[in-house]
């Protein structure tokens, strides 16, 4: 199976690891990521206002990029998974936006929304599925207890990213159990990093931080795990951090015996 | 601003956010959920006052603008379909898509970051503060 | 073709000031089919009716057009006139002179005009009037009640009381409802089972009632007056009439893992079972799905230790069909799920509770046996909150667009009753308005504030969080004094919206009942016909029109009891006769009027039609006369033009049209 | 304007049994007048008022048709004044678009407490259609000529 | 085509069906008609190419009394017309066996002829197989080219689509046609002002010889008896004898349609005399569209149709959205 794979700005520079590790898995579990063509900076934010749409061409171009190639489009970073979908459901439900756009791009044939966009968790959920996933590990990750930290992005606004319960998501936790390993359910999952506030009103980051960190601590947890290279940075650099924090595809790694291969 | 130009403003907000600043019901649970709400000065449910009562001018100077994190707590929770962190944002562009408008300047970045930053939180804060 | 009839009033001079009466009179005489003109000082009195009946009998008159006031004031008047005098009272026409002309317009010359055509407007439709009669049909005098809680013992007990034969069908073991769950009701704060029990008794002892319990309506034919009705009796494998209620079978039952329904799921109950001690009828029911014997064959302890031999493995469903007059549905409410509302950790945690669950662990027979703890480790609780309006008054896809109007008066009771047993809890209200319209009910909530101290903060939760060490974080906001707050809490209490009963759907469906967006049945008439649904014959009770409290529960149970005493009381319906009627004969069968018909008054058949001797199997539409209100809504769906409205014909109107344009 | 002054146009009101001709029976017994260009036909709900019955007002010379019925959500049966809405929005539409200037149709929700209403309602509308002068004769639509 | 007999002729012998409700060739080889062929010899007369616009669904309502099953030939836009009989339950559904066949678009004689050409005697190149790009006319002065398009029918510039909406077996391809917006003229109208409007339909409706072609081939047309044959609204009388008929005719038509016209541009095809009639039931579709939803009638068999519904908040009589 292959799938458009959309690495993003920050998998290419500072998140180098959640890029690689999820491509060694993937080689593992049987599946291959085909970096599309040319991709462009999603832009980090999703455009809100209604009448944005040059900020939003970039996004139009990857998906449009893999509905040609008649693939899914995977993406790892929350970030970019979150412009995508929002971008891909404005395409599929806004008439404004959709003729806009496609009147920018000049396409053979005019992008409706057509392809489908997954989060690499999604992959190993609804395509590989969890069972499976279990079966191929080598090393299990037994006796780790592990947090999984959401974060905003990949949640919310649930009715349009419908990745899971934006309230009381498992997919994670299924995640972990999967690998071997002990999730740790804790109410601060799915609170805020601070994101790009962390610039210039750090403390406000930190101390959002802090509640994560005390929250999943409290909770027993040894680790945590994300998908997002800005909460990464934050939970990390900018709280005490009490626990450490990995991208979800080292411990996948790990956990199928990949890590310690290098290049 | 005149209130004509409040008007238009407050009409114009309400447009590209893409909500009806009157289905609110005042129940604060957007201000309940609020993760920046302490830093902000109009708060997240005081905000959709604002528009309603196209107190534009206001809006346009609060700190509010560059505190809201577009978590989507609020989108996610409003039981009105207001979501404020949409009016918010809808605000938030009106000003920077004025001249002068941009909160952050590429020359303090240097002193903001450190080795670790990744690109994401860069190109993040770009679109979020300035044009 | 005899000829027509035409009387103009005087009325004093409020018609004949500003109409030239005289000149009315001569021009309708030159109207085709006019055989008889004349004017009069007051046509409605006795002798102005004599006037009319003598030309009637005189002139062998067959149709009559009266110029006068409106026909609201005095259609009936003329009508019966007529029909004194031999006339078929729907050959009576009305010209309004009086509020449409001579009231309104000040010229003589003007107002002359415009009655004259108005004259001449009801003379072309009474020539096209034909004779109508009121049908008449028979009344069962039996009514059904679906639903056994409160509101529907109250109109059962009403209707019975009255002298008429009543049937209650109750989908679970036992009647009592919801009300039976409660453990006070406000502002009176009296003991819910203290003034329910009671009811409930009378319900089964009286001899016009007769109870089907662990039953359901499968279906509804006919229409008011005579309905009839299949009723599923499900099986429960205890004879009731040799079950003796001793409570041995249930005491004995192994299988004790299934969750009681009456304690929402709280604590567990046997297979074999009766809700609660004082269910009505005191008969088990077993459950299939949890039952030893019935599931694997093993066990059977029930029948051994039962001594009045009522235990039956091999009873199986059965259906009863009985004909009702009336039927009424009361058919309640259930809380709604609160999957969407996981941001307050009802599924995380178990100290998050719905406010009907905190009825049962306040209730002596609940699962705590009335005392105040924690579902997590049965520690007492310290500080409670309660978030009201979850999943009420919301515009987004998640809840319900209506206020569920019981929680606030609720609410404040349970912080009253916690208070006052209590002391040393701390009671806060999370809350976006209180609303208390009600006898004594801002008082109460008044009192809870005043003298039990509950702490009342303006504003909505955004989230609850279980903590490490066991206790909840309520994230709140005080709106009046824009402040965020964090409440610890040992206990959350989820005032959930209410939402109509799931079966309310099926059983609008089979009563050809309305239903709004929200599951509610819709009332003939939001203001004066709020207890009749718009389908002949079918009545509501309680919150299955809209929410409710128990005061306006009873008081709707027992108007619409009186309303069905009221069809009762009649022997025969009278039917309106302006009713709409199909042209079987050029009958598409195409369906556009039923599905514009409010009543359910249409229906299709195929029946063997004979077109100028060809004889062919049609679909067509049946109109039920007893059923159709005569809207005319159908009319004008029909492309064909087939259907047609007595009384308001299609080609009476175009006469209409006609004589005003001429 | 002083030609349309003498001008007497023929108006054709359907009023529905238990809102608008109650509103107009209150009306008259508030003695709130209305020209007496209007003539009101009685039908039971504004949902019995057929196409057909407009066409052939306008072709037989009508220069303005209304419609009153009870305000929706108040129907007497309920729902007859949401079809009626919908047949006389796509009516409407279609006459205009035959050159009946959309002044000479018009819906009004009356209630039978509101004679104040109908009679400003009809004011109102009378003069509107008095503005536009004599209407072109539906029954010109095919001339054979 | 030759496929398309076949597996009529394999149907017919299986029992499956008793007869094809399909199009028989016409005396000038451009004019075929609806036909019910009764056996697999009488197919020798079958044919279907550019010229077999007909739409067959309305002849199903007679098919549907007949004794046994009738096999139907359905272009795309046709299910419409018969998806929309269905919900009426004015054909039945076990009575009836449909092979969906593909549509190139179909041909209007009338638009060949517009471009001067006279004496035709056959038309090639309208067969509906091959590649429909251009047709060869032989007249009498011998043979002329003509782009297959510019021959089309104005329904098929803006055709539905290729789905079948209904069907039990497809047969052929189809092409997409649509190159143009329905709603273009009703637009153009709509900005006229009232006397350009009134003038218009007056000019086009004045040439209306009320011969009913438009009625009788309407699919929603299919009432048991017309409205204007009965005596329900006293408008029996015959033409020239009620000016309300006469003048009212088409308008009040287009509103018995209204809501369950599919738009098929039979009734503009049959007119003799050329009278634009889809522009009426075009203004209704345009309007249901605009002001309660997208709706297309005969997408399905089940939902309700625009004005045998309703919400509470529709928009006022006169009032724009």
């Amino acid at each position: 199976m292959k799938y458009s794979y959309y690495p993003g700005c920050t998998l290419r520079t500072k998140a180098k690891d959640l890029d690689t590790y999820a491509r060694k898995s993937a080689e593992v579990l049987g599946f291959e990521l085909e970096e599309i063509e040319n991709w462009q900076c999603c832009g980090g934010v999703y455009p809100l206002s209604s009448d944005e749409i040059a900020t939003k061409l970039s996004s139009v171009r990857a998906l449009n990029e893999a509905k040609v190639k008649g693939q899914q489009l995977v993406t790892l970073c929350s970030a970019c998974y979150h412009v995508l979908k929002r971008v891909n459901d404005d395409m599929q439900n806004v008439e404004d936006i959709r003729v806009k756009a496609n009147n920018y791009m000049k396409l053979d044939e005019p992008y409706m929304g057509e392809a489908k966009v997954l989060h690499f968790l999604e992959v190993l959920r609804d395509e590989i599925g969890f069972d499976e996933l279990k079966k191929k590990v080598v090393k299990p990750l037994t006796g780790k207890k592990i947090g999984a930290y959401y974060g905003c992005l990949l949640l919310r606004p649930g009715e349009i990213l419908g990745f899971d319960n934006p309230e009381n998501p498992t997919i994670i936790e299924d995640f972990i159990r999967a690998l071997g390993a002990e999730p740790v359910i804790y109410p601060y999952r799915n609170e805020c990093c601070g994101g790009y506030i962390s610039l210039k009103a750090k403390d406000l980051s930190a101390k959002m931080c802090d509640n994560i960190m005390d929250s999943a601590s409290g909770f027993g947890a040894d680790m945590l795990i994300t998908a997002c290279p800005l909460c990464q940075y934050n939970l990390t650099k900018n709280s005490k951090a009490t626990v450490p924090v990995y991208y979800f595809t080292e411990i996948l790694a790990e956990a199928l015996g990949v890590k310690g291969e290098e290049e | 601003m005149s209130s004509t130009n409040s008007k238009t403003a407050a009409a114009k907000i309400a447009e590209i956010s893409g909500t009806n600043p009157l289905k609110c019901m005042k129940c604060g649970k957007c201000s309940a959920s609020c993760p920046a709400f302490e830093k902000m000065d109009i708060k997240p449910h005081q905000f959709v006052s604002y528009v309603v009562n196209e107190d534009i001018e206001a809006l346009a100077k609060c700190e509010s603008l560059w505190y809201c994190l577009s978590c989507f707590a609020c989108v996610e929770r409003c039981p009105r379909d207001v979501k404020p962190g949409k009016i918010v944002d809808a605000a938030r562009q009106t000003v920077v898509r004025q001249k002068g408008g941009n909160y952050l300047s590429a020359n303090e970045i240097p002193a903001l970051i450190d080795d670790d930053v990744p690109q994401q939180l860069l190109v993040s804060a770009f679109r979020k503060f300035r044009r | 073709m005899n000829g027509i009839g035409v009387f103009v009033c005087h009325c004093g001079s409020n018609i004949a000031a500003t109409v030239d009466v005289k000149k009315v009179v001569e021009m309708a005489k030159l109207e085709p089919g006019v055989v008889h003109a004349e004017e009069y000082q007051y046509m409605c009195s006795e002798a102005g009716q004599e006037r009319i009946a003598k030309a009637i009998r005189e002139k062998n008159l067959s149709g009559v057009v009266v110029c006068s006031c409106s026909p609201r004031m005095h259609e009936t008047t003329f009508r019966k006139c007529a029909e004194k005098a031999g006339l078929n009272p729907y050959m009576v026409e009305i010209a309004n002179l009086r509020e449409q002309c001579s009231w309104v317009h000040k010229d003589i010359n003007e107002g002359t005009e415009k009655a004259v055509i108005l004259t001449r407007a009801a003379i072309a439709k009474v020539s096209l009037n034909t004779s109508l009669v009121a049908g008449e049909s028979g009344v069962t005098k039996r009514a059904l009640v679906i639903g056994g809680g409160i509101a529907g013992i109250q109109t059962a007990l009403d209707i019975a009381d009255a002298g008429y034969e009543v049937d209650i069908v109750e989908k679970t073991p036992s009647i009592g409802g919801k009300m039976a769950q409660l453990d006070k009701t406000f502002p009176t704060l009296d003991c819910s089972a203290c003034i329910l029990t009671p009811k409930m008794v009378d319900a089964a002892a009286h001899e016009k009632i007769n109870i089907y319990s662990y039953s359901e309506v499968e279906k509804v034919s006919g229409f008011v007056g005579d309905f009839t009705v299949d009723i599923r009796k499900k099986a429960r494998y205890v004879d009731m009439n040799k079950c003796t209620g001793c409570g041995a079978c249930m005491e004995k039952c192994p299988s004790k893992k299934a969750l009681s329904e009456f304690n929402s799921g709280l604590n567990n109950r046997p297979a074999i079972y009766t809700p609660f001690a004082q269910a009505i009828p005191n008969v088990p029911v077993i459950d299939p799905s949890q039952c030893l014997k019935l599931k694997n064959d093993k066990c059977g302890l029930c029948a051994r230790v039962c001594q009045a031999g009522a235990i039956d493995y091999k009873q199986e469903d059965e259906i009863v069909t009985r004909k009702y007059g009336a039927i009424v549905v009361a058919t309640g409410f259930e809380v709604i799920k609160l999957d969407n509302y996981d941001e307050y950790a009802y599924s995380q945690s178990k100290d998050v509770i719905t406010s009907l669950e905190l009825e049962r662990i306040m209730n002596a027979a609940g699962p705590t046996k009335g005392h105040l703890e924690r579902l997590s480790d049965g520690k007492a609780p310290k500080n409670i909150v309660f978030i009201q309006c979850v999943g009420s008054r919301c515009a987004d896809n998640k809840g319900k667009s209506y206020c569920s109007k019981i929680c606030c008066m609720y609410t404040a009771k349970h912080a009253i009753l916690i208070r006052d047993k209590y002391p040393d809890v701390n009671v806060t209200v999370f809350y976006i308005d209180v609303r208390t319209p009600g006898k004594n009910f801002d008082e109460f909530y008044r009192r809870a504030v005043e003298e039990y101290g509950v702490n009342y903060v303006k504003g909505q939760v955004g989230k609850v969080t279980p903590e490490p060490n066991g206790k909840l974080t309520v994230h709140g906001v005080d709106l009046l004094d824009n402040k965020q707050l964090k409440v610890e809490a040992d206990m959350v209490v989820l005032a959930a919206a209410i939402e109509p009963s799931p079966e309310v759907r099926n059983i609008a469906t089979m009563l050809t009942a309305s239903i709004d967006t929200n599951n509610f049945i819709t009332e003939a008439h939001p203001k004066l016909r709020p207890v009749e649904s718009p389908t002949a014959g079918v009545f509501l009770s309680g919150v299955c029109q809209g929410p409710k409290d128990i005061p306006e529960t009873v008081s709707q149970a027992g108007a619409a009891a009186v309303k069905v005493i009221g069809l009762l009381a009649k022997d025969k319906l009278l039917t309106n006769p302006c009713t709409a009627k199909a042209d079987e004969l050029l009958c598409n069968g195409c369906s556009a009027c039923a599905n514009v018909c409010p009543y359910g008054a249409i229906s299709y058949e195929d029946k063997l039609i004979n077109d100028h001797g060809i004889r062919k199997t049609h679909r067509v539409a049946v109109v039920n006369s007893a059923l159709c209100q005569g809207c005319g809504a159908c009319t004008v769906a029909c492309p064909s033009g087939v259907m047609d409205l007595q009384g308001f014909s299609n080609r009476q109107i175009i006469a209409e049209v006609d004589a005003i344009c001429r | 304007m002083s030609i349309n002054q003498e001008f007497k146009p023929k108006i054709v009101a359907f009023c529905c049994n238990w809102c608008s001709y109650a509103g107009a029976d209150l009306a008259g017994g508030s003695r709130l007048s209305y020209p007496a260009d209007v003539k009101i036909i009685r039908v039971p709900c504004s949902c019995r008022v057929n196409p057909m019955f407009i066409l052939r007002a306008f072709e037989r010379g009508a220069d303005g048709v209304i419609i009153c019925g009870c305000h929706p959500g108040d129907c007497h049966y309920s729902t007859g004044n949401y079809y009626a809405r919908r047949r006389m929005t796509l009516l409407f539409s279609m006459l205009d678009y035959l050159g009946i200037e959309r002044e000479r149709t018009r819906v009004e929700w009356v209630s039978a407490a509101e004679g104040v209403k109908f009679s400003t309602t009809m004011n109102e509308f009378v003069s509107a259609v008095r503005e536009l002068g004599p209407n072109r004769r539906l029954g010109d639509l095919r001339c054979k000529d | 085509m030759q496929r398309l007999i076949d597996r009529m002729k394999e149907l017919l012998a299986d029992g499956t069906v008793v007869r094809v409700l399909g199009w028989k060739k016409g005396d000038l080889g451009y004019n075929p008609e609806p036909h019910f062929f009764n056996s697999a010899e009488e197919l020798d007369d079958f044919i279907y190419d550019g010229f077999c616009g007909a739409n067959l669904s309305k002849y199903m309502i007679k098919g549907s009394n007949l004794e046994g099953k009738t096999l139907i030939l359905l272009k795309p836009c046709d299910t419409y017309s018969f998806n929309q009989l269905l919900k009426e339950h004015r054909v039945l559904r076990d009575k009836v066996y449909i092979i969906g066949v593909g549509c190139k678009g179909k041909l209007d004689i009338e638009k060949i002829k517009a471009q001067g050409i006279k004496g035709i005697t056959s038309v090639k190149g309208a067969e509906i197989s091959g590649k429909c790009d251009e047709l060869t006319v032989e007249t009498v002065y011998g043979e002329k080219k003509v782009a297959y398009k510019d021959a089309m029918l104005e329904r098929c510039h803006v055709c539905k689509g290729k789905e079948h909406k209904i069907y039990d077996e497809l047969l052929l391809d189809s092409t997409d046609t649509c190159d143009g917006d329905r709603f273009t003229d009703v637009d153009i109208i709509e900005g006229l002002t009232p006397e350009e409007k009134f003038e218009y339909f007056r000019k086009e409706l004045s040439k209306c010889i009320r011969c009913n072609a438009c009625r009788n081939v309407c699919p929603a047309c299919s009432c048991r008896k017309c409205v204007f044959d009965s005596n329900k609204f006293d408008s029996e009388q015959k033409a020239n004898v009620d000016p309300f008929e006469e003048s009212m005719f088409h308008i009040i038509r287009a509103f018995h349609v209204a809501g369950r016209c599919t738009d098929c541009g039979e009734c503009s095809r049959v007119c003799p005399q050329g009278i634009p009639l889809h522009l009426f039931n075009r203004k209704f579709i345009k309007d249901i569209n605009e002001y309660y939803g997208e709706y297309i009638a005969g997408e399905d068999a089940e939902t309700k149709g625009p004005l045998t519904d309703y919400t509470l908040v529709d928009l006022e009589p006169g009032e724009r959205r």
